[in-house]
Parts: structure tokens; sequence; C-alpha cells
């Protein structure tokens, strides 16, 4: 197991790396430079020259990523040019809420798809399976805020059991006012969850050990229980895989439901044409992207013994 | 696209002899291809069938009901809903395709050469496509929407910088699959050179892959499509696209739901005939 | 010497025309103005305390009453800071922190006599140092963008514990109009002591509430009451928590699913759907405002008058009112609104017509048009309706729009700095003389705007905008604007494209809700039942 | 002798998207206390899902449609929950693949102490000893630290014999082996077989043994089936069917396996290949690869019968099996 988290962690140092430089490019290769972005057309050139030193942009391109490095080593990520603030204290008033909704959307599309996706395989082949596929498939081509909408069209305004939107002030109102966004964020993958975890409950159903399971003389329950353990771990792995888009997904599930959190400052930041924020806000989700897939592989180790102890 | 569909087992697809014969009995094929047949077809006959110009507006009778004049009614400014349906599948499954013919190629192209080498080009590559997937999608393409711009030419360059990962990581473990098969290692042993193994007997086995994931990525293409016109960074004004009539009609849902449903149904009735070839393609190409 | 109480007699027209306007909106059945001030009068079953949730479209960058004239910052600040004058809902220029004024024979010479027991809300009382040094730092602002109305002004002095005394280097017929600006709004000399950025953070000023920690662009905003005010009993409420909601659609979203008890710029398209739900109430009040759409002459195309004029012809107002505003506007015509006084309601404007228009571009130096953006705020939908009607309008004449639409904040940012081809925008003559509205949008020079920003500069325009200025004759007046009016209409460097009402929807538990022509509310009066 | 398993007239049919197939067609055999009888036939013949419609373990698109199986004279039920039950300490079975018979994620002995657990509802503690005792009677060496391991952890052949533990575990009078060697290495396949004929001997068990392999067979089982299309075609004692088979198809099998103590002749395949199962040739279903074939045989189904000159218990599904004889 050390040696597996070891060698897990040394790729992941690699990747974040690997991030670090594509977020540093993503400032520098934009076709003209930020400083013409935010000033416009029609400035002047002096006016932009005075903005790109004051940037420190018409350093050599070397020179600036070394100080970008430097900076993040101490956790400076960057000053924001319209709020003249560090982005990493806008970042941090805002990472909660999206921790929270990115937490809630992933126990949600667990809940949904783990009952679906059984049924489906179970049932393999009859109706069951046929209404959740066509259902998987129909939900694949509809986009997020689509869901987001209906949603608060039909929860909020017409039931009244949820806030149509915001973020509240107490602890409960922030969970009342996460279950919608939540419930959309993970309806965004719940269709791809459910087509390869129904795949693979369908594996292990197969499986032989669950043939053995059944001639040991087990009752239905306890062989469905080694069933699911053994489907979590394909759960967790595909799960693990699509929290990036999942995490995606919050930025526009932030926007429908007007929502504070990084994605919508960096929605804000873009239409703002706010570099640093921009730069800041796809560093810090790509960085929770690798935390996460980290975590879920040490999970899925640490649950699986071929992997724990091979 | 980040989106990771029932990859995670390689399979050495079949081709050739029988190929259209298990093609016609797959009744998903059959059927997925008769959908987007249809939908591509009033897509290219648009400018034939469609009673108006999508954007030849009539102030005067705006947000009209359905009648014989305008099928499905008109929209907030006056115009046809009927044809703007027709030339949104237009925009839609044209940027739908032209997104992916880059990620298509390019990924299943790397994915092949790195499986096949393996080695450091292989640990280098991954390690790319790790990097790029690491960045969430929406966020990565909304990122380089923004610096390329918006429209379609963003939405081009965007996928063809985040996309082609999916297709390189999936394509190379089949091909790591393929590579070890005895037809292949008789030919390396047969002294055939690594181009015409790759060109031969390779990529004819692992593009069926590819083609079968570029299937469900046009789904998601045109989701993402239709999210960004949401966002309005996506194909921009008059043209007519079904994310942006979608975003648009969201403002009418009380007064004049059909606006964003009708829409959205063309999205959906695409994602399932695009999704039912995926799913027959694999069948038929998945020895049994 | 002559006394004025309250210069009523020059309101007449703006009445007239207000009461037009609450006309054609009761037979549409919205409640106006005046059902709205009778519920204010109706004082007896007042609940107090409460919060009023207000979801507003545009967030405050500052609340430095000098340094801005963009909605999202005045609206704020108005709670906070009041002027020696305002304006009613009824459009009346009403005694606020002044009581009246004395005018000189020479009309140069202006004396106020300050409210008694008006205590800022830090329990400081109102002193004359603290007018002199509010309206000084206002008109002596050059960066401040409607210091230009303080242009007559030469002096101002304290006089004794109670009067403050005006100097005025001519006769200036929009003066107490110009005092009633927010811009003049008083706050305590030297900024109570603290540093101007400290003050405006933590700012104290004579209004019914009050705020602590002010940040810039913030999701949402506390005003606290006041219970220093100097009405006594107000206001009712004891908070007002302003959130920032810059997408229509959420706003809209949030009245319905009642988490806001107010909302502000409802889309025209959502009138009737929101008058079915029995929970709410639609208001519309009517404005001083115009749409425009603005064109920047520092681009040769623009600079081209009968480029300007084809625009102006090509753009078909009655459909565009028809699409976009669904009855509740009406089609453009004038750059002054209808409402406002000395609008001329026969201004010569230039007609709708394709042939025309086609036929001005030809003599242009476009004969076979051009390609051009359009900037708009994305936000709003009803900009997005307009700009996707001008696209196709234009496209008609050889005229090809790209639309441009970005947040409201960036949108201002662009056109401000003139990086920009057309815009649209509204404009809103924010107290009860046209003056500013003139000036602002047509003296290049002296208007705080470069002629909002369109940089359109006509020397004759200009110094019929400084005539009316001095003119003290009504009727003179009259005839100076619609001459300037007429000159407008002919060099059409804006198209007015509609005058639209201010759209509101409460709670029906909100009470004594009013927006006066400028668009600004008073929340004293308000309370939720 | 004891009759301990009698199947008869057993028919499973699977489904495809064209229909319903018979997979097994009509099939009878019995097998005795301590004996065992082997299942042979090529992939698809059908030995597999007779196995587990026995067992009611059918996968979902199969289906047992007719059919009686006794278990010491008395009749199962039909419904899979009962048969379950009635099952219970009566008869188990083993897989083909024992790393995939094996639940990755518990350790051996867990798996193996959930059936007494469970089954006959002993104490925990109890439960674990009785494992312990089970793999040292499969011959694991050092059982009580072998019993914490995962299966991943042990060999082919150890993982084998835990599956056994497994199935031995409720102390069943039958065992049903479905290609338990299959999977393993030649000598561990020697070792696996021993263990079960060893346990035979001990436990009185009658096994049923399903493999590809005559070999195998010819080793452990004293009576032989061999099936084609879902049809048994010739069954017999296994040395007298050997030695003269009575079918061409296991004429076909024999000649197509290596002898190694009478390397003569290069093992000669049959020609063509088993037919898919929804294109079953009417008639003898081995008819197009016959080569004794003639127009009689695709007319009618040959019943399994005895032959002339041949011992009764030798019986073949082939009119023209007075042929073989003479050849």
């Amino acid at each position: 197991m050390l040696r597996y988290a070891a060698r897990r962690l040394a790729a992941a140092v690699v990747v974040i790396l690997g991030v670090t430089c594509v977020t540093f490019l993503l400032l520098h290769v934009e076709p003209g430079d930020p400083a013409r972005a935010i000033l416009g057309e029609h400035a002047t050139p002096q006016a932009i020259q005075a903005l790109r030193r004051q940037w420190g942009l018409d350093a050599s391109l070397g020179s600036q990523f070394t100080r970008f490095i430097g900076d993040l080593a101490r956790g400076n990520l960057g000053r924001s040019f319209v709020d003249q603030t560090s982005t990493s204290s806008l970042i941090a008033a805002r990472i909660g809420q999206t921790a929270a909704l990115v937490a809630i959307a992933a126990v949600f599309a667990v809940l949904i798809t783990v009952p679906l996706a059984s049924a489906a395989a179970i049932r393999k082949d009859r109706l069951a399976d046929h209404v959740v596929r066509a259902l998987s498939v129909v939900g694949l081509g509809l986009p997020a805020f689509w869901f987001g909408i209906v949603m608060i069209e039909v929860f909020s305004l017409q039931l009244g059991l949820f806030p149509v939107g915001g973020w509240g002030s107490s602890f409960e109102s922030h969970l009342r006012g996460l279950i919608l966004p939540g419930l959309t964020a993970a309806l965004a993958i719940v269709p791809v969850l459910i087509r390869s975890l129904r795949v693979g409950i369908v594996e292990v159903l197969e499986a032989e050990f669950v043939a053995t399971l059944r001639s040991k003389g087990l009752g239905e329950l306890r062989v469905l229980m080694h069933v699911m353990r053994n489907a979590l771990i394909p759960t967790l792995t595909l799960l693990g895989v699509n929290i990036a888009y999942l995490i995606g997904s919050t930025v526009i599930v932030e926007r429908v439901f007007d929502l504070n959190g990084i994605g919508s400052l960096l929605l804000t930041g873009i239409s703002q044409r706010d570099f640093p924020v921009v730069q800041a806000v796809t560093f810090v989700l790509a960085i929770g992207v690798v935390l996460v897939n980290l975590a879920t592989d040490l999970l899925v180790a640490w649950l699986d013994p071929r992997i724990r102890l091979g | 696209m980040s989106l990771t569909v029932d990859l995670t087992e390689p399979f050495v697809p079949t081709s050739g002899s029988g190929f259209w014969r298990r093609a016609l009995k797959s009744r998903s094929l059959v059927a997925g291809t008769i959908i987007i047949g249809l939908i591509a077809l009033a897509a290219v006959l648009a400018p034939v069938i469609s009673p108006y110009p999508p954007d030849q507006q009539d102030l005067f009778h705006v947000l009209g009901g359905f009648s014989s004049r305008h099928l499905l009614g008109t929209d907030e400014l006056g115009r046809d809903e009927l044809s703007r349906l027709t030339y949104a599948a237009r925009t839609d499954l044209k940027v739908g395709f032209l997104a992916i013919v880059f990620p298509f190629l390019f990924g299943t192209f790397i994915g092949t050469v790195a499986g096949y080498y393996g080695g450091i080009l292989d640990t280098i590559t991954m390690r790319i496509v790790e990097v790029v997937m690491a960045f969430p999608f929406y966020v990565l393409v909304i990122g380089l929407v923004f610096i390329v711009g918006t429209g379609v030419r963003g939405i081009y360059i965007a996928f063809a910088v985040a996309d082609w990962v999916v297709y390189a990581r999936a394509v190379r473990s089949t091909t790591l699959v393929v590579r070890e098969l005895d037809y292949i290692a008789a030919a390396r042993a047969g002294g055939l050179s690594d181009l015409r193994i790759l060109g031969r007997h390779v990529l004819p086995n692992t593009i069926t892959q590819g083609i079968v994931y570029a299937m469900s990525d046009i789904v998601l293409v045109i989701v993402a499509v239709v999210t960004l016109g949401y966002l309005g960074l996506g194909v921009q004004p008059p043209t007519a696209d079904w994310g942006a009539m979608i975003s648009s009609g969201q403002d009418f849902l009380t007064t004049k739901w059909t606006l964003s449903t009708f829409p959205g149904i063309a999205v959906a009735v695409t994602a399932l005939g695009l999704s039912l070839i995926g799913d027959g393609l694999s069948d038929v190409l998945r020895p049994s | 010497m002559t006394t004025f109480g309250d210069r009523s007699v020059s309101r007449r027209d703006v009445l007239r025309y207000g009461a037009v306007g609450v006309a054609a909106i009761a037979a549409g059945g919205v409640p106006g103005v005046s059902s709205a001030a009778r519920k204010t009068l109706r004082r007896s079953s007042v609940t107090r305390g409460g919060t009023l949730n207000f979801a507003r479209s545009i967030a405050p960058t500052t609340l430095d009453p000098a340094n801005t004239i963009i909605a999202g910052d005045i609206y704020t600040l108005d709670k906070i800071f009041e002027p020696l004058y305002i304006t009613s809902p009824a459009g009346k220029l009403t005694p606020w922190l002044a009581t009246g004024y004395t005018v000189s024979k020479d009309l140069k010479t202006y004396t106020f006599n300050l409210r008694q027991g008006v205590k800022f809300s830090d329990g400081k009382p109102l002193t004359p140092a603290d007018v002199v040094f509010s309206i000084d730092r206002a008109r002596t602002d050059k960066k401040g963008p409607l210091s230009f109305l303080d242009f007559a002004i030469t002096s101002l002095e304290a006089k004794g514990s109670s009067q403050v005394v005006a100097h005025l280097s001519a006769p200036w017929a929009p003066f107490i109009s110009d005092i009633s600006a927010f811009c003049n709004s008083i706050m305590p000399a030297n900024f109570g002591g603290a540093t101007e950025s400290a003050f405006f953070q933590n700012p104290i000023g004579t209004g019914p509430f009050t705020t602590t920690g002010f940040k810039p662009n913030a999701a949402s905003i506390t005003l606290m009451k006041n219970p220093s005010y100097w009405q006594a009993g107000k206001p009712y409420l004891d908070a007002v928590d302003f959130k920032f909601v810059d997408d229509d659609n959420q706003r809209l979203l949030q009245i319905k699913g009642s988490q806001v008890d107010a909302i502000d710029l409802v889309p025209p398209s959502q009138v009737s759907a929101l008058k079915s739900d029995s929970s709410l109430k639609v208001s519309l009040w009517p404005s001083w405002q115009v749409d425009l759409l603005v064109m920047n002459e520092k681009l040769p195309q623009f600079a081209d008058r009968y480029v300007r004029r084809a625009i102006n012809q090509a753009i078909d107002r009655n459909a565009l009112v028809s699409a976009a505003s669904f009855g509740t506007a009406k089609p453009g015509g004038s750059f002054f609104p209808p409402s406002l006084q000395y609008y001329w309601a026969g201004t010569p404007t230039l007609a709708y017509s394709v042939s025309a228009a086609k036929a001005t571009l030809a003599k242009s130096k476009y004969p076979n048009g051009f390609s051009t953006e359009l900037l708009i705020d994305g936000g709003v939908q009803k900009w997005q309706t307009f700009a996707q009607i001008i696209q196709q309008q234009l496209k008609a004449i050889g005229i090809n729009v790209k639309l441009r639409p970005l947040d409201h904040a960036s949108f201002e940012s662009a056109f401000q700095k003139f990086d920009y081809d057309m815009f649209i925008d509204y404009a809103i003559n924010d107290i009860s003389d046209p003056d500013e509205m003139a000036s602002f949008e047509l003296d290049y020079h002296n208007g705080g705007s470069n002629s909002y920003w369109s940089s359109y500069n006509s020397p004759p325009v200009t110094s019929l905008v400084h005539a009316a200025q001095s003119e003290f004759n009504p009727a003179k007046r009259a005839k100076l604007y619609a001459k300037i009016q007429a000159a407008v209409a002919q060099d059409a460097p804006f198209v007015p494209l509609d005058y639209p009402p201010y759209i509101y929807a409460t709670s029906t538990k909100l009470n004594g809700f009013a927006v006066n022509p400028g668009g600004a509310y008073r929340l004293e009066n308000v309370w939720l039942a | 002798m004891e009759t301990a398993l009698a199947v008869e007239d057993l028919t499973v049919t699977v489904a495809r998207p064209s229909g319903r197939f018979r997979a097994v067609d009509g099939i009878s055999f019995e097998v005795a206390k301590g004996r065992a009888l082997g299942l042979v036939g090529e992939s698809g013949s059908g030995k597999s899902l007779t196995l587990r419609a026995i067992m009611s373990l059918l996968p979902a698109a199969a289906r047992m449609d007719a059919g009686v199986v006794r278990l010491k004279g008395t009749e199962l039920p039909h419904a899979v929950r009962d048969v379950r039950k009635a099952l219970r300490g009566r008869m188990a079975m083993i897989f083909q693949d024992p790393l995939s018979a094996l639940d990755p994620l518990q350790p051996v002995g867990a798996q193996i102490a959930e059936v007494p657990r469970r089954v006959l509802g002993l104490s925990k503690r109890r439960s674990w000893e009785r494992a312990i005792e089970l793999l040292r009677l499969v011959g694991i060496p050092d059982p009580a630290r072998r019993a914490r391991a995962y299966p991943h952890q042990l060999s082919g052949g150890m993982r084998q014999r835990v599956v056994i533990a497994i199935a031995l575990a409720a102390e069943p009078s039958v065992l049903l082996c479905d290609e338990p060697t299959t999977a393993l290495d030649v000598t561990v396949q020697a070792q696996v077989l021993e263990l079960l004929e060893d346990l035979r001997a001990r436990l009185e068990l009658a096994i049923v043994f399903v493999s590809h392999d005559l070999a195998v067979v010819r080793q452990l089982c004293e009576d032989v089936c061999v099936m084609y299309t879902g049809r048994i075609v010739e069954t017999g004692p296994t040395p007298e069917v050997l030695a003269h088979p009575l079918h061409p198809y296991t004429l076909g099998l024999l000649d197509a396996i290596v002898d190694l103590d009478h390397p003569v002749a290069a093992p000669e395949p049959i020609p063509g290949a088993l037919p898919d199962l929804e294109q079953i040739p009417g008639g003898c279903s081995f008819h197009p690869r016959c080569f004794l074939a003639t127009e009689e045989c695709a007319t009618a189904v040959p019943p399994l019968a005895e032959i002339v000159n041949a011992p009764p218990s030798h019986r073949s599904a082939c009119i023209h099996s007075d042929r073989l004889r003479a050849g």
C-alpha cells in the first residue's frame, strides 16, 4: 500500500507540475495580450505598454515563469485586475460553497446511480433495464442548466420546497439551498455513471464468485451484499474519473442557481477579462481535481486488497 | 471529453466480413441511423424545407402560437420557430461533427502510436493526457473560448485542445491489447515495417473504437455547445442554434414554454440517435 | 429679493406628462404613481420592523456620491446620504435637508435655510460647514462625472448656524434642480475626521439607513436603520438587504419564489405573466429615461453624418417597441423623453424608411455599408432583444453588426473608455431640470461624458444648451430646447430607441414603495405587512 | 447402488434476439453415491448449462423449460428460491476459474466460514475453526495462516483447493465440477484431480465432472456422457466408450487429442465447427460434419439407444454405430 501510495503521489506531483505550466501559459498564449484586452481596442500603445510594465508582462517568459512559481510557492496566486485584491482571498471566500456543492452533488450522484444501475443490471434486458438505459441516453443529451431550470420551475416555484437560488445565511439554509444545485450537478454525470456502473454490476453479477456464493447456499440478500461491496470499487473509480466533469458542471450550476462559488468567480473573471482571477480559479480547480483523483485512488486501493496487498 | 463512458475495458473490434450483415441486424444501429439520417436530411435541406429564412423577423407578430403560417409558432422576435429549429440542426450538427474531427484523428493517432511503441513516448503522452484531464472540461473549454474568442471558431479550438485526450487514452488501451495479438506479433517477427503494421493492422482496429466513442462524443459536444450558448459564449446571434434557442426561450418559460422545450427535445432526440448508433456500432464491432 | 418655497410652477409640464404616462399605464391595469402615493398617506396601520430583501441588477462599486453616475451606486448611496432638495415620486422638487431658500435680485446669490434637528448617523448635528464641504467637494472634483452640474457656483459660505450662501457666476435656471442631484448629497465636513477611503467604507450620512464595511462588487449589502434619522419614527424597516443578481431571469425567479420582496428591472416581456401572480405586484413608473443607441464618432464611419442619419432611418422604432416592450414603452423620437420638461412633441425626427436609409447611406463614404460591433450589457434581456432587432434591421442597408455582450461592469468600463463601435444604454435625467440630460448628452467639453461617450460635438448645439441654462423664462427656454431637439434629430448622434417606464415587481407585503421619474426610490416610508 | 443424483429429460432454452433456442435438449443421466460421471463435449455443447440448470444458477437469458432433478430420490422443487434451500448441504459446485470464483475482497477463510456461519448456523468461532479444518482437508499447508490470505495472494492450485473447501463446507453428498482443472497448469491439474479422487473416496461423494478433456475424464470418472449441441450422443463406462466409441463425434474427439502414450498420428480435427445455437441442423445435428452421414441422418433425431454387441450400459445416438463397431 505504501509503495502504491508513493507511486501514485509521485504521479500526482508530476501532473500538478504540468497543471502549473499550463495555467501559466494560459495568460501567455493569448493572441494579443491581457493588457490590450483590458484597455480595449482603441487604447494607445503607450497605455498598453504602461500596463504591461505594471503587471510585469514585459519581462522575458522565463523570468515571468520563475516569478510565477515563486509566488505560487508562497501561496500567492496573483492580484485581481478588477478588485485589486489577492485572488487567493477571493477564492478562499468562495471555495466553501463550491466544495459543498461538489460534495453534495457527488453524494446525490451515488444515491441516484447505484439503485438505478443495480436495478438495470439485475433485470438486464428486461423492461427496467431498457427504461433506465433509455433515460440515461436521453439524460446524456440534456444540458445540466436545462435540468436546473426545470427543477427551479417545479420544486421551487410550483411546489415551493426549495429556494430558487442563493446561499442563504444559516447552515440549514445552505443545505436547503444546495439540494437543487447538487441534484442538477449530479444529473450532469449520472447518465454516464449509470451506463458505466450498470456494465460494472453486470460483470460482477456474471462473475463466477456470485455463482459460488449462491451455490454455497447463501440467501440472496447476503449475495447482494457481496456484489455491492465489489461494485463499490468501480463506482468510486468512476466517480473519481468523472469528478473533473462534475466540478466543471458546477460552474454552470452556480450560474443557474445564483451561487457565489469559485465557478461564478470564474465566469465573472471571464466576463471582466480579469486574467489573474481566471488563472487562479482554473489552477485551483485543476489542483482540486488532481487531489480528488488521488484521494479516490488511495481509497480504492485501501478497499481493494488486490491493490492494498498487491 | 473528460466524461468517461464505458471505456474501462478495451475491446478489440472486429471489422470486415459480416459487418454489414450484423449492422443491419442491430436494431439500435438501424434505429439510430434512421433518427440521425432524418435530422441530417432536415439540416441539409433546411434552405429548401424551411418555410422562412431563420432570421427573418416579424416584429408585429412575436411569440405567436401554432398556426398554418407558422406551424410551431414564432419566437420573441417573430421568427419562425420551425425554420429556426431546422437551421439550428444545421448549425449544431455541423459544429458537433467538425469539432470532433481533430480530436478524433489526432487522439486516435497519438493513442495508437503511444500504445504501440510504449516506453518513454507512452509515458510522456499519458502524463500530458493526465494534465489536460485535470482541468475540468467546462473550465478548460470556457477558458479557451474566452482566450480565443466566442463563437464557432472558439468552440473548434477549445475542443481541439481539450477533447483529444479521451480518444488518446481509450485508443491507447486498445492498442496495448491489439499489440499483443498473435498476428501482430507474427507481422513484427516477419520483419514488416512498423509503419506498415500500424497502418495495415493496428489502426484499422483502433479507429473503430475511436468511431464508437465519437458517437457519444458528438452528443457531449452538442451539449457543450448548447451550454456555451447558455453562458453567451457559444454560437453568436442571429445564427440559430439549439443552445441559444433554449436559453433565450427560458425567458418565456411560463408564457410560451415551447420556445425552449422544442430545441431541448431536438437535442435529446439527436443525443438518442447518436447514442443508439454508438451502442449499435460497439455491439456490431465487439466480437460476441 | 424674491423667496421661493417651491418652484412648483415650472413643474406643471412634468406633471402633465407624468399624468399622461400614469393614465396610459393605468389603462393597462397596472398600479401607477397615484395609487401608490395614496397608499403612502394611509399611515394608520403601519407595521414597523423587519428586513426588506431587495434583489437588484447591479452591485455598487462605490458609495461616493460625487464620483459616480452608475445606477447600482446611486440607488444605494441615496439611502445613506441626502441632498438639500429631492425629487418626489410625482417629479416635484421637494425641500429636504433645506427648508427653503431666498435668491438675490440678480439671481446670482442663493441663501438656503437648513432644516433644524437633522443629525448624522453618528449622532452629530448637521451644520452649514458640512453643506459647504460637501458641495464644494462635488463641484471642484474634476473627475466627478456630474461636477458640471455645479459649474455655475463660484463659492459657498456658511452663514450663522443654519444658513448656507451660494454665489453663482451667472443666473442659472437649473440651479435648485442641480442642488437636488445625488452628487450634491451632504456628508460631515472633512469626512468627520476619517480619511476619504475609510469614510466611504463606513459612511456617515443623514439618510434613513447606514452601512458598515462597504466592499465594492459584493454579492449583497446590508443597510441598517439609522437610529438618529431626522424624520421621527422613520424608517419603518429595521434593515434593507440588497442582493445583487445581474441575471434577469434569476431575479425573476427570486421574487416568484418569495426569496425577496422586491426586484428591479423587470423585463417588459414578463409584465403580463407576473401580473397573473396574485402574490406579486408589478408596478410601472413614469420615467425621465430614454434608451439610446450611441455611435462612436471617434470612428470615421460614425463621424459621417450620413451614416448616422441612415442608421436612424433604418431602425423601425415602432416595430422595436411592439416586439420588445410588450406595450410598456413608447417608440423613440426626440432624445428628450416625453415626460421631461421642455420635450417637444413636434421634433422633426428622421422617419423609418429602408429605402430612404439606403439613399442616405449612398451619399456617405460607405455607400455599400460596413461591418461593425454593437456593445450591450448581456445580462439584460431587453438589450439582447433590441440588439438582435437592430442587427437585423441594419443588415437591410448593408451594415453588418456583430454583437458584443459583456457583463454590466465590463460594459460600463468599455464604453467609458471609448472601446466600442456602437452601444445601447439608457439615459436618465436624475433631476427635474432637463439641463442635465442636454449637457450630459450634447456638451462635449462641459457635460461630463463627451456627449455620452459619442464624442458628438456641435458648437451651435452647445451654445444653445448654454443659453438655455441662463434663461429663466419658461416659454423662451422651451423654444431653446425645441431648437436643440430639432438639431439633434437631424445630426443624429444617437438613435433614441424608446421611452420605457421603470418596472418593479414587489411582494404584496411591501407597502409605501414609490419611484420618482429620475429612477430613485426612498425607503423610509416603506414597510412590510 | 444408491442413486445420489438423477436428471431426467432436462431442457434449457436460451433467449436470443431472434427467439428462444434449445441449448440443452432433453438429457437424462444419473450418478450413484461415491461414483463420478464425466460430461464431455466442446464448449457450447451445453454441458455447463446442464450443471447450472441442476444448481439453478442459470444466467438471465437461459431458462429450464422441462426436466426433473432428483437428489437421493427426492424431486427438487422448481422455484429457484426453493431449489437453493433444498440444495443446502446436499449439493455443491466448483468452477472453472478459481480466481473469479472467489470474492476478491474477502479473505478466503471468511469465505469458507460464511457457510457454516450462515447456512449451518454455527457460532463465529466455530465457523472459523471449521474453515481451517476444511482448508486442512483439501490439503492446504499452514491453514490457519492461509485462511487470512486474499484470493489474489494464492496460487491457482491453492485457490481451486479453497473453492473445493467452500463446496465441501456444507457437507454435500453431490459435487458438481465445471471444468475445475482447465485453468490450471498440468502439474497442478493432476494434484487437484488426486484431491478430488481422494475426497470422493473418503466422503463418498457423487461427482458430476464437466470437461472438454477426455484424458482428465478418463482419470476420474467411471462413466461418461458425450454431449453435442445440447444432446447426449453417447454414454457408457468410460474405458468402454474410449476404447470403442460408438458415435462418430466421440471418435472425432478421440482423434483430436494427442495420446502421449501412443503418439502414432498427428491430431485430426473434426471438419467444420460446432454450429451456433440458432442454426442447429435438423435430424442428427452432427450430420453435416460426419464422415458417415447419409440422407437418413438429416431426417430424424436418432434416439440414444443400446447397441447390438455392446454392453447395455453403452448407448449411442447414431444409426450408423454398427459401422463404427465393425470398423
